[in-house]
Order: structure tokens, then C-alpha cells, then sequence
């Protein structure tokens, strides 16, 4: 088996006196998808964000393809390759959709004085956007008048189109319509053919299921333990992330799995 | 993977190419100005549009404008500068000191000057961002701190008094003084006075030398920072920094670079002013750019900036000095009572900004 | 011994560093420590405060400028029944001794802007603006008033800032907008008056009579070489350096003179502005 | 049947010159639970922004309890018994959640001068969490730093705590683990069982039909039909919120509903 | 649902009461007084820290704090007013004109001040609302109205001067004079004197004639804005406003109605220093107030407001107009040479706000 890309260790997180990650251990291989289950407030969101250096970990260690390293800022983490989609997306309402899209990383033209190349820029916002379901009216249309999932479909278009080689989606799928969700399902299943690791989180087992290739179950701040594929079935899966206790009872087809 | 690809979306209604001009950000504040110059066409005298009464207008108007257009990139920054007009008097007095006292040539005391400044304005941006602290209050510190020591200073380089003078004869003969002082253009309107085009004076030369470079500064610094802040990479990225500077960090805009180059662009722009008063008066006091600061954000904040950052334009910052510097010059060419100054400065601008608000509201229909 | 000296005016006014230079040298000649205080901007209240606090420390001697007798008249009461002598300066010569303040140096604004409303007149001027960088500031308010008294005619008030550029472009604007105006009063030297000239300059008028309180180097130099009338001088050095004196004579050995010194005001015309051109640039005139 | 309690018709909303709604037409009778479904900038947002009193119609007449009614302000909306749960959750991000939980409709106590009642409103508010399935820390943490689901959980329970008639929930199981997603589903059906009428907008088919009574699809600003509980199946459904178009092919157990 | 409800939770770590104390908002400006109240200790002449000394300094504190308090309520609930300078000015010439032209009694007097201010305020949020303009170009517009306004009034009822006399002649005697003016506790504080306890002037009477009205002023109202931020729901709905208008609005606060509160109170609050300083000084002139709505932003975000909304508290603002006062008032009391007293009130300023930062980044962990 491959060597992992990225590799956390014992990580802990700690907000004031607010304990959010107790030491978690996690790694990433190329061409997997790895995802991160858990309760509401089990701390995934904190975890891969230390991975996307946003934040320094209180404890524990980082080796990225087999050095130790420290992002000190989501720009370092970027230039090593690794593109986030934000539970929060990450998105600047008042800016138009394409200067969302490259912002931080525009395309340039021009010899001397290195312009933003606007048109090339949109044509490919355009293109992505649709690519994953969404037809935009037009590219300069301000981010903060998009749908939930029109801008949820933003972040991941921009992640997917600078993903190198780590790919950290925090529930893509949440804002997303039924065709939407597919063509993420679908992206995820391509680019981890191209070899990027994806770490996928979400709380639909049958997403995690349809695309995962190993699920590790967060709890408390703390890991619950790591399954492969075939290990483990949907209703243990879910036993696991409702973090061992019951369901509400419900009628009608929810039985499975929610 | 759709049809509708090409085909005009059902979703939108068509505008018309007004429609889209007065979306523009950059032109809510030319409504502003036209209704100004409305106003003053009706209430003022003749001389006001006279090509000397332009020019005098836009001369103040020109330097409040370096100032607001830096204030404004750094508005959309997300962050605020108080110490823009202090900054005015100490790069003077720094300036004057260097001339005079040191006597150093231009192409090293202009240099020098604007050295100083950036690097004051690297402290502001570092101490803002360092601590976390609103810059407001950062800068606020600055705005006491740099208004005293140009008073110290130059009580230190004259040996007590508060003007430092004979700047013109120290840079008389320089060949950078014309690009930082006087009129442009001379030749060009001398040629237009002789063919009787413009107006002269009783001695025969022509009622206007020139261009005042300062004018000419001010259009260069609008065009440049538009450009920048539309079509530059650095632009997207002061917009987005202003607009949610977690989000714009988390995405990888290099935010602490951005604010930094902003505070000591702001800081750039203050000397700059102050370079070209203090060679155009010959001299500096301690009470020079008092206020400028808040006039700047006025400017800015005229021509559509937000004050929490993230929107706005250097074309509206542009306008928005202008018709700040028409209303305070253009009052005393009206027969108003001048007691009244303040209220109609107050009235003026007011009406100014509801207007422009009220046009952009119509034709965006609701936001 | 320690005296404190309480005035209206900012350290960075051109007009009041140099009373502040005069009360220093004084401190100088006596060996009194002198403290020079004053509010961040015209300000009644804060400078009733300052003097307050100046009474707290049971100084030899307090020097004030009182523009405004009621807000002040309380602090400097308080003064006084503290047993602390108490000289006015600049202005308040009508009512220091009712507030009991030994005695006034100083020439009252309202007079001296009558002196310059009268040699304008006599030099023929008809009509005149009152160039006024502080509005509301009382005692540059007087000075509009006095002027307007002793030009016998209607004088326009231009307010503007302390921006030189604005002053020219509006001093400017308010000659072209009324070419009978032939006289302009600014009320500072280096503020309004150095920017008045390049504005009368620039409209190629040689009949506009420019006039300003107080000095500066450069407005001197335009009166010695004709281009601008005069200057009113207060001799605001004396200002500050009489009462310090005073004050410290006073601690010492008891003395004080017997009556109010007038220290202006004196108008400085063509053939006296050269002599005084080198002293204003170190901030003595 | 019962009467509607709520009945919009032919609802248009434009902004500027984007036509987001075009002729809606949809009601809520008591004791029934609506589910608006549809694409990605469907207009569903929008479409029950203006129910909540948000945004005022473009065109179109909006009927409460029989009578004509115009709300000027979500305030009077509320006044009226109508409880929302906006897809952005309407939080402030600086203040506590039980600040959040009570904004515009605090307790008070105290004869004369009303006072806060701080002490209830953490009471209820930590109650009201713990049924939804969330251990607060404590009820003064800034709803800022809660986690996506927490936050998610709040605006929803504060919705059921106050919501008298109708009960509009925009995708409020979005951000939610599975525990917490089958708390709310209950707590539906709970609420509808005591007349309330419900209004849930859901991208997941599953959910829809395990809790709606009937269904409206929307699709680029129209109404595609409404369907009765049983009148259709989940892939028809599914069919009709993907707007027509085919999904994206996938491997894994996703075949049939997302 | 879970064992665990009471059980004290693993997730979060003990924390110690000063820990606790110091996270509260309110607390954070506390460092500060106790930092700049050391420096002074140290550098200060020892009559600053005498009785008399101390209500020197507190006396412009709270003149500052009136205002600040409004101020920084203003700016939790997301708006600014730079008109407050003016304001003074502006309620001074009415209330003087009405007490001294017009021979009004104070009990009809200063209602009708406060109803001026109070529509004036009115007026200011209302256009904000209605056109959905920044409150800062709305209100700086009424900044220069209200100062040019004075200036006219004021001529036009003293017949040309900018300063009205006589107000304390016409107020005297007024059973509310003692209530807006003067010292409370006279008697006390004569009986200590007598008594030997506080010092005395030569004359015999006390150095403190005591506790200024305006300080009593400032405690109250810092007492009750607090208890309204913190304790009343409109606390809740000011805080909301600020935060995030739409969802404020949204959730169900009546936001327009706050807005325009808030507006009315700031006014109000001007108007009432207005009213303490013109009985007390006796005058009123134009240019009464010149830059306190600066100052009164200061005194809010040295007490920890920001300035985009949301945040802040009123005890905050009540320290940091003590600071404020402290500082200025303070320098006088040092032998620091006056040239450097705007350097050294800028560094003051920066030193404090920066050491109440660190104190409260280290107590709360990061943030
Ligand atoms: N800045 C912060 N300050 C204090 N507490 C925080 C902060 N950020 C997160 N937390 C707390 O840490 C815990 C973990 O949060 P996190 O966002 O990582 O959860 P999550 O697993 O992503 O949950 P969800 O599925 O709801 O998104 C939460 O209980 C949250 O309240
Ligand atoms: N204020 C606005 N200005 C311009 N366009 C807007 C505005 N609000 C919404 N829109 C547009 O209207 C359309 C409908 O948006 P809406 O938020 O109602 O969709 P939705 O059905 O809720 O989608 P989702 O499932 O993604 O949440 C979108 O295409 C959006 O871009
Ligand atoms: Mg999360
Ligand atoms: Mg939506």
C-alpha cells in the first residue's frame, strides 16, 4: 500500500478552555477517499482545519509525504497542495462569483504588468459551474445572492479545480439538490482515480458508503476507530456516528438509514 | 450536460446599457457631481466655470483626492487610517528638513520622505495586525503621536518656531521640481492665451499658467488605482480581505501582506501630498493635513466605500473629492450669507450622497 | 519655585509658540520651572479644567489668557482664594480685576483688529473680507469685529480651514466672485496670509490691500518688498514673558508692578518688516 | 379537508433585473406537512422568505387564515404564528446561543421594570438542545464558535419553541449528524400531530417522504405540480427535483435515491 | 436523552474565577485604568491623586463618559453618530436662548432641549433608515449643519457675537439648577474640611467644594445602560441589531425601532452634557463640543467596542472615558514638556488599549 500524503498524529485542539480535539490520529493516501463521520460537535470540522493550516494544533504532529511540517497559514497548506472546501465555504459575499472562484490564486496575462485575466477567468467559472450542474446567469453575479447550494457548488468547483494533491471537502453535499449531490459523488470517484487523496466528511452514510474508501469515526474529540471498505455495513456505520446512542423512533422509510 | 448552455436564460430580464453603467460601483458618485455642478450653474457666479475657477476648485480638490483614493483602497481593505493628516504635516516637516536644513537634492529627499512614511505606515499595519487591535484606535494613537513630533521637529530645525520656510529657493532649479509643483502645460496655454482661446490677465499672461500638477497627480493615482483594485490580482485580493478576512486568509489571500502594503500605500500618498503643499507654499507648519484625515474618508466614503470594508471603488473616491472640493470652494463664489457655510457644506453633501443612492436604487431596482 | 501657564491657543499655533517661546525664556532668565498648558482645541470647558489642575499643584504664580470671563471667571476664582497670584494675558484685560487677577499683559483683540479696520480705511480700501480659519474661536471672532468697526464698512467673514491650499483656492474665489473687494484681512501670518498673497498674486491683482494678524517670515518678506500692506503685531513675546517674570519676581521678592502693560498694538508696515523677518523665523516676533 | 392556513398565489419575485420566483402557488393546511423540493436556485429560499415576511412579492396576493394579508416586517409574521428556520439560520455570531435562542421574543420578569429572565431562557435553552440531541457546554458560548449541526440544531429548536401555526424549516437537516437529523424528523411529526402546519424544504428524498404529506416541486422559479403522499414514489420524486435531467452515473450503492 | 446532563462535561477545562472575571467584555478596560493610573503614580506631580486632583480629572471623564456611554450603545447597535461635537453646540445655543432670551424656567428649558435634541436624533435615523446610507456621511453631513446652525443662532440672539453670556446669572435661584450644576454632598464635604479630614483652600474652605454633578451623571448612566445592555431585552435587541441586521430582523427585532432609539439617545446624551456645561461654565459658544464625537468614539473603543457592531459594553466605555481623561488631564500633572504632549497622549492611548489586549488574549487562550 501507497505511503500516506499526509499523516496527523495525536493532534489536540484546545479553544480557551474548550477541549475540541483530544488527540486524533489520521492520514491520507493517494487515490483513496477517506472519510471523516461523527456527531454534530465531535470536532471534524476543527480537525481538518488544522489540516488546512487555518489551525495550529495544540499538540501533535503533521508529516506531509513524509517530512514533518507546520502550515503557517492555508496559503502554505494550498502551495503544498492541498484545496479545502469550508463547512463556512469560504466565500466573499459582496465579491462576484468568478473573483471568488480564483481569489488568492488568479490567472494573469499580459507581459510586463501581470493583469487578472477576467475573461479566461469567467469562461472557466462558467464551464465548472456547469460541469456540476449549475447554470450560472452569469459570472459576475454577486456571491451573496446565490442559493444556498449554488454557492455551496462554488467552493467545490474551486477546490476541485486546485486540488493537487490532497482534497478536503467538509459536508459538500449538505446544500446540494439531488443532480448536484450525484455530480460531487461522481467528482469525488474521478479525481481520486487521478491519484488525490480525498478526505470526505459527511453525515449520510450512503454518501460515505458510495464513494469511501476507508471511514474514520470521530467522537468527542476523540477517534472512535478506522474501518476499511467491506469491514463494516451502513447500520454499524450509523451506530457508530450517532456515537452509540439510540435514534429517535420513527415512522415511515427511514428504518436503514437516514 | 444542458441544453439552456447558450441560449438566453429565461431567468433573467434584459436592461438596457444605462442600466448596467449606473450598476457600476464607480459611477454612483458621477450623479453627485452632476448635481453639484447644477447647483453651483444656478447659484453661483460666472467665475466659478471659468476655466481659472475649475482650476481653482479642482486644485484642493486634487490633493484631498491623493489622500481619499489611498484611504479608500484601504477602506475596501477592511481597515481605517486616522493618522493620514499627521502624517501630512511630519512627511512635510521631514521633507522640509531635508531640503532646507540638509539641503539634500530632490532625487534624494523625495525618496527619503517616502521611506519614512511607508515604513510608518508598515508600523501601523504591523501593530494592527499584531495585536489585533481596530486600526482605528491604532491609527488614532498615530494621529497624536506623528502631530507631535512634527511639532517638535520643527521647533527642533528652526530653533523655535512652528514654520519651516524657504523650501522654494532650496529646490529652486531642481530638475524634479516640475514634476512635483507648479503648472503643467505652461507653453500650451501661454500659445492658447496668445490666440485669445482662454482668458488673461490684465498683464497679458494667461488667467491660467497651467495645469496644476497636483491635478495631474490626482487623475494618474485614480487611473492607476482603478486598475489595480479591477484588473489586478492585488485587487481581487483587497477586496476579498476587506470583504471577510477569514474567509479571504482561508482561501489563501496572503491578508497580512495586503494590509500592510495598504497602510504604507496610505502613508505614500500623505507624503506625497505633502511634498507637492509644502514646494508649492514654500513651507511647512505644524499644522498642516489638519483634519485631512477625516476628509479623506469623507471623499471615500462619498463615493460609495463601505466603512466596514469589502466595497467600494477609487473612481468613487475620485468624484467623491471632487464634489467635496467643489462645494467648499464653490460656496463662496454664491451670494450666500458665508455664516451659513457649514450648513450648506452639511445640506450639500448630504443631498449629494442621497441622490446618487436614490438613482443607483432605482435603476438596480432593490438590493 | 514653579509656574504654569494656562493659555487658549495650541502649542502648534504659529501665533501662540511663540508666547510659548517668550514664557520659556523667561523661565530661563528667572530660573523658574515654567509649564505651558493648553486645551487640544478652543475649548472653554477643558481650559476651565486645566486651570483647575493647575491649582492643584500650589504653584508660585499661574499666567491664563481669558477669552471667555464667565466660563472661566470660576476656576480662576478658585485660584485666587487659594492665594496663588494670578496674571492675564493676551486677553481679559476688562475683566481681570474683577476676577482678581493682579494685573494684564496683553492688547485686547477687538482694539487692535479697530487699529487695522482704521489704516486700512486710511489707505483706501473700500470693500474687505475677514479671512477667519477658526469660526467660533472668540477671540478671532473679535478680531473679524474690531476690524469690521474700525473699516467702518460691512465686512464678509470667509470661513475657512488650516489648509493652505483651500485659503488660496477661497480667498481666490471670493475675489473673483466680487471684484470690488480691494482688501483682505487674514488672521494668522503663516495660515491665512502667505496664502492670501499667492491668491491675489495668481489673479494678477496688484489693488488688493492684504493685511493679516500676527507675523511670519514669508508675509514679512512680502510686506518689505511691497506686495502685501502689514502685519499687526501683539508682541505676543511679551506676552509670555512678562507675567513669567512678573511672577517670579513676585515669588521672590514680593514685587509686582502697579498697573496693566498693553504689549500691542503696533502695525508692522514696509519700512519696519525687514528688521523683523529673521527674529519671526525663530519664532521671537 | 381543512382550510389552508396559508395561501400564496401566483407569487413573482424579481431582483433587479433576476426573476427568481414566476408564478408560485402553494398553501399549508393545519396538521399537514408540505415539502417544497426542487434544483439547486430553484427559487425555495426565496419562495418562503417571502411567506416569513421578508421579502415582499413582486406580484402575487398572500391569504392568512382566510383574510388578506401583507407582512411588512418578519416581525409582524411571527406575530402572526409563523416560526422560521432560514436556511442561513439568522444567528448572530457574537452573541450566546441562549441570546440567539430568544432574540426578539425574550422572557421577562420583574413588576415594573421588565427584566431579562436570563435564568429561564439558559434553562429552556439547554433543555430545548438536549431534546434535539446536542449537549450544550453551556448556554453562553458564542453561537460563533458552535459547530455547523450545533448551530443548526439551535435555530431549529428555537423555531419549534415558538412556531404557533406554521412552522417553516428550510433544509434544517443539512448540516445535522444522524442522531440529531432523526430528532428533528420526530420532533416533525410531533408538532404536526398538534395542527400545526409544516413546511419543509429538503434536497433528500428520503426525508421528504418519511415526513411529508404532500409534495410541490419547483423548478427555475415555476411550480412543476404538487402530489399527494402515496400518489408517487421516491424515483419519480427524485426524477422531478433533479428537474428532469439525468444524474451523473455512479458506482456504489446509490442507485436508487440520493 | 444522555447520562451525561449534569455531569460537569469532559470537553471543557476548569478555569479560575479571575479567568472568568477578566473574559467579561466590561472587565477588559479595567487593565488599562490600573496601568495608566501607575504610570502616573510614578511620573505625576502627588496632587494628581489628592481628592482635588482626582475629580479634576474625573470631571472631563465623565463630561466625555455622557457621551462616550451613548456612543458606544450607538455603536453596538451598529451605527455611528458623528454629529454628538456638534450636538453640544447645537442643544447649548438652544437651551441658552431659551434660559437667557427667552427667561424659560430650567424645568421648561430643558425639556424642550431635550425634545430638539431628541427629534434632531430622530431625524438623523430616520434618513438613515429611509435611504439605507451609512450613518457616518449621514451624520457627519449634520456634524457640519448643526456647528454651522450655532454659529447663526448665536448671532442672531446675542446680535453678532459666537458666545452667549449669562447663564448662570439666569439660572440661578432655579430649584433644578443644583440638580444639572455644581457640587453634590457641599455639606459633607465642608464638614470634613472642618473636621480636618480633606484639604483646604487658604481662604478656609474645602479644596473640594464636592463631588461634581456631572460625575454622579456619569455614574448613573453608566449603571443604567449597563443594566439595559445586559439585563433588558432591548439590551438583547441592540446587541442583535448590531450583530447582523437582516438577522436580527429576521429573528424578529423590531430594528428600525432600535435604530432610531439609539439615535434619540446619543442625541439626548449631548444634550444633557450640553446642559451641565453651559450652567456650569455660565456661556455657551460655537464652538462648544469641537471634536467630542471623535473623543466619544475614542472613550467606546478603548473600552472595547467594535467598530463594526455587535460588540461592546457600556462599563467599557465608562473606563475608557476614564482613561481618556485621565491621560489628557494627567500629562499636566507630569513635567513633561508641552510640545510632546500629543506624543505622549497618543503613546498613552496605544499602551493602554495594547496591555488591556494582551491582559485579555492571555486570560481567554486565543480567540
Ligand atoms: N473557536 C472556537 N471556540 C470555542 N469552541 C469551539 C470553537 N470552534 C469549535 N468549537 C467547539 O468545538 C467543538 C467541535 O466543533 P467542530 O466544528 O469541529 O464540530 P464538527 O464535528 O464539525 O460538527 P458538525 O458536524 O456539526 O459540523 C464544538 O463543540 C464547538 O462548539
Ligand atoms: N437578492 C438576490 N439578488 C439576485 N438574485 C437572487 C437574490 N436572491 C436569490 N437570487 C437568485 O434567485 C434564485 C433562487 O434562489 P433561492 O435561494 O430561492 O434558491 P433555492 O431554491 O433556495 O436553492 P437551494 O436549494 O440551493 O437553497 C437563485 O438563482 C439566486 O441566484
Ligand atoms: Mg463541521
Ligand atoms: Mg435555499
Amino acid at each position: 500500500m501507497s505511503e500516506p500524503i499526509i499523516r496527523m498524529q495525536g493532534i489536540k485542539k484546545h479553544f480557551g478552555n474548550v477541549i475540541a480535539l483530544n488527540g486524533v490520529t489520521f492520514d491520507v493516501r493517494p487515490g483513496e477517499c477517506h472519510c471523516l463521520l461523527g456527531d454534530n460537535g465531535a470536532g471534524k470540522s476543527t480537525f481538518i482545519k488544522t489540516m488546512s493550516g487555518v489551525h495550529k494544533p495544540t499538540e501533535g504532529t503533521i508529516t506531509f509525504e513524509g517530512r514533518p511540517m507546520e502550515f503557517s497559514s492555508p496559503r502554505d497548506a494550498m502551495e503544498a497542495g492541498i484545496a479545502t472546501v469550508f463547512q463556512d465555504l469560504a466565500m466573499i459575499p459582496l465579491m462576484s462569483v468568478t473573483r471568488n472562484f480564483f481569489m488568492g490564486r488568479e490567472p494573469t496575462k499580459g507581459r510586463f504588468v501581470k493583469r487578472f485575466d477576467l475573461e479566461t477567468a469567467n469562461r472557466i467559472t462558467m464551464e465548472k459551474m456547469r460541469e456540476m450542474g449549475i447554470n450560472l446567469r452569469a459570472p459576475d453575479q454577486a456571491v451573496g445572492t446565490l442559493s444556498g447550494g449554488e454557492r455551496q457548488t462554488v467552493a467545490i468547483a474551486r477546490a476541485v479545480h486546485f486540488g493537487a494533491k490532497v482534497l478536503i471537502l467538509d459536508e459538500p453535499t449538505s446544500a446540494l439538490g439531488v443532480r448536484q449531490t450525484s455530480n460531487v459523488l461522481a467528482t469525488i470517484a474521478r479525481v481520486r482515480a487521478q491519484g488525490v487523496g480525498v478526505v470526505f466528511i459527511s453525515h449520510n452514510v450512503r454518501h460515505a458508503l458510495a464513494v469511501g474508501d476507508r471511514f474514520t469515526v470521530l467522537n468527542r474529540g476523540q477517534t472512535l476507530g478506522t474501518a476499511e471498505k467491506g469491514q463494516i455495513d451502513a447500520a454499524e456505520l450509523q451506530d457508530l456516528m450517532a456515537g452509540g446512542q439510540e435514534l429517535a423512533a420513527l415512522e415511515g422509510s427511514l428504518g436503514g438509514t437516514i | 450536460m444542458s441544453a439552456t448552455t447558450a441560449a438566453p436564460d429565461e431567468r433573467v430580464r434584459t436592461e438596457s446599457l444605462t442600466t448596467r453603467l449606473m450598476k457600476r460601483p464607480e459611477l454612483g458618485a458621477v450623479g453627485g457631481v452632476i448635481l453639484v455642478t447644477i447647483f453651483f450653474l444656478v447659484t453661483a457666479s460666472p467665475a466659478m466655470f471659468t476655466l481659472a475657477g475649475v482650476m481653482n476648485f479642482l486644485t484642493p480638490a486634487a490633493q484631498l483626492g491623493i489622500i481619499g483614493i489611498a484611504a479608500a483602497m484601504l477602506m475596501i481593505g477592511g481597515e481605517f487610517d486616522l493618522s493620514i493628516g499627521s502624517m501630512i504635516a511630519f512627511a512635510g516637516m521631514v521633507f522640509g528638513v531635508l531640503v532646507v536644513s540638509m539641503g539634500l537634492p530632490l532625487i534624494l529627499a523625495i525618496p527619503m520622505t517616502m521611506a519614512v512614511a511607508a515604513s510608518l505606515g508598515a508600523v501601523n499595519g504591523a501593530i494592527v495586525l499584531r495585536t489585533g487591535l481596530p486600526s482605528f484606535i491604532v491609527t488614532l494613537a498615530f494621529l497624536f503621536i506623528l502631530r507631535g513630533a512634527s511639532l517638535v521637529g520643527l521647533k527642533v530645525f528652526t530653533g523655535g518656531a512652528t514654520q519651516l520656510r524657504g523650501v522654494r529657493d532650496a529646490v529652486a532649479g531642481d530638475w524634479l521640481t516640475p514634476i512635483f509643483s507648479g503648472h503643467a502645460f505652461g507653453g500650451l496655454f501661454r500659445w492658447m492665451a496668445d490666440q485669445g482661446w482662454i482668458a488673461t490677465l490684465a498683464s497679458g499672461n494667461p488667467a491660467v499658467p497651467g495645469v496644476p500638477v497636483s491635478i495631474l497627480w490626482f487623475l494618474g493615482f485614480a487611473a492607476v488605482a482603478t486598475f489595480v483594485l479591477l484588473r489586478m490580482p492585488a485587487g481581487n485580493w483587497i477586496f476579498a480581505t476587506g470583504g471577510d478576512r477569514v474567509a479571504a486568509s482561508n482561501s489563501g489571500v496572503p491578508v497580512r501582506r495586503v494590509k500592510i502594503s495598504l497602510f504604507m500605500l496610505t502613508a505614500c500618498a500623505a507624503a506625497l501630498v505633502a511634498i507637492i503643499t509644502v514646494i508649492d507654499t514654500g513651507s511647512t507648519d505644524a499644522r498642516r493635513g489638519f483634519m485631512k484625515e477625516f476628509e479623506a474618508i469623507i471623499a471615500a466614503v462619498i463615493g460609495g466605500c463601505l466603512l466596514t470594508g469589502g466595497y467600494g471603488s477609487a473612481i468613487g473616491a475620485f468624484f467623491g473629492a471632487i464634489i467635496f472640493g467643489m462645494v467648499t470652494i464653490g460656496l463662496t463664489y454664491t451670494g450666500f450669507d458665508q455664516d451659513w457655510f457649514q450648513v450648506f457644506l452639511g445640506g450639500m453633501l448630504l443631498l449629494a450622497v442621497v441622490f446618487n443612492n436614490a438613482i443607483r436604487k432605482r435603476v438596480t431596482g432593490e438590493r | 519655585q514653579n509656574i504654569i501657564v494656562v493659555a487658549h491657543g495650541q502649542a502648534n499655533d504659529p501665533f501662540w509658540s511663540v508666547v510659548r517661546n517668550g514664557a520659556m525664556l523667561a523661565g530661563d532668565h528667572t530660573g523658574a520651572s515654567v509649564d505651558f498648558r493648553a486645551p487640544e482645541t478652543f475649548d472653554m470647558v477643558a481650559m476651565g479644567q486645566l486651570i483647575d489642575a493647575a491649582v492643584n499643584q500650589q504653584p508660585a504664580g499661574i499666567v491664563v489668557s481669558i477669552p471667555d470671563a464667565d466660563a472661566l471667571g470660576p476656576s480662576i476664582r478658585r485660584a485666587v482664594e487659594a492665594g496663588i497670584p494670578v496674571i492675564s494675558m493676551n486677553s481679559g484685560g476688562d475683566v481681570a480685576a474683577d476676577l482678581g487677577v493682579r494685573l494684564h499683559v496683553g492688547q485686547s483683540e477687538y482694539d487692535a483688529g479697530v487699529a487695522a479696520g482704521a489704516r486700512m480705511a486710511e489707505m483706501g480700501a473700500t470693500k474687505a473680507i475677514c479671512v477667519n480659519h477658526e469660526v467660533g474661536n472668540v477671540s478671532l471672532d473679535q478680531r473679524c469685529a474690531g476690524f469690521e468697526e474700525g473699516f467702518a464698512q460691512t465686512v464678509t467673514v470667509i470661513p475657512t480651514q488650516n489648509d493652505p491650499t483651500e485659503v488660496q483656492s477661497r480667498v481666490r474665489a471670493a475675489l473673483e466672485s466680487d471684484p470690488e473687494v480691494d482688501a483682505v484681512l487674514g488672521l494668522s501670518a503663516s495660515l491665512v496670509g502667505e496664502p492670501a498673497i499667492a491668491a491675489v498674486e495668481a489673479l494678477g491683482r496688484d489693488d488688493v490691500r492684504i493685511a493679516t494678524f500676527d507675523l511670519s517670515a514669508g508675509f514679512l518678506e512680502a510686506v518689505s518688498e511691497g506686495r502685501a500692506s502689514f502685519a499687526i503685531d501683539q508682541q505676543q513675546y511679551l506676552q509670555g514673558y512678562l507675567p513669567v517674570t512678573f511672577l517670579a519676581l513676585n515669588a521672590e521678592y514680593g514685587l509686582m508692578p502697579g498697573g496693566d502693560v498693553p504689549s500691542g498694538p503696533n502695525l508692522v508696515e514696509q519700512d519696519a518688516a525687514a528688521q523683523a523677518i529673521e527674529l519671526s523665523a525663530q519664532g521671537i516676533r
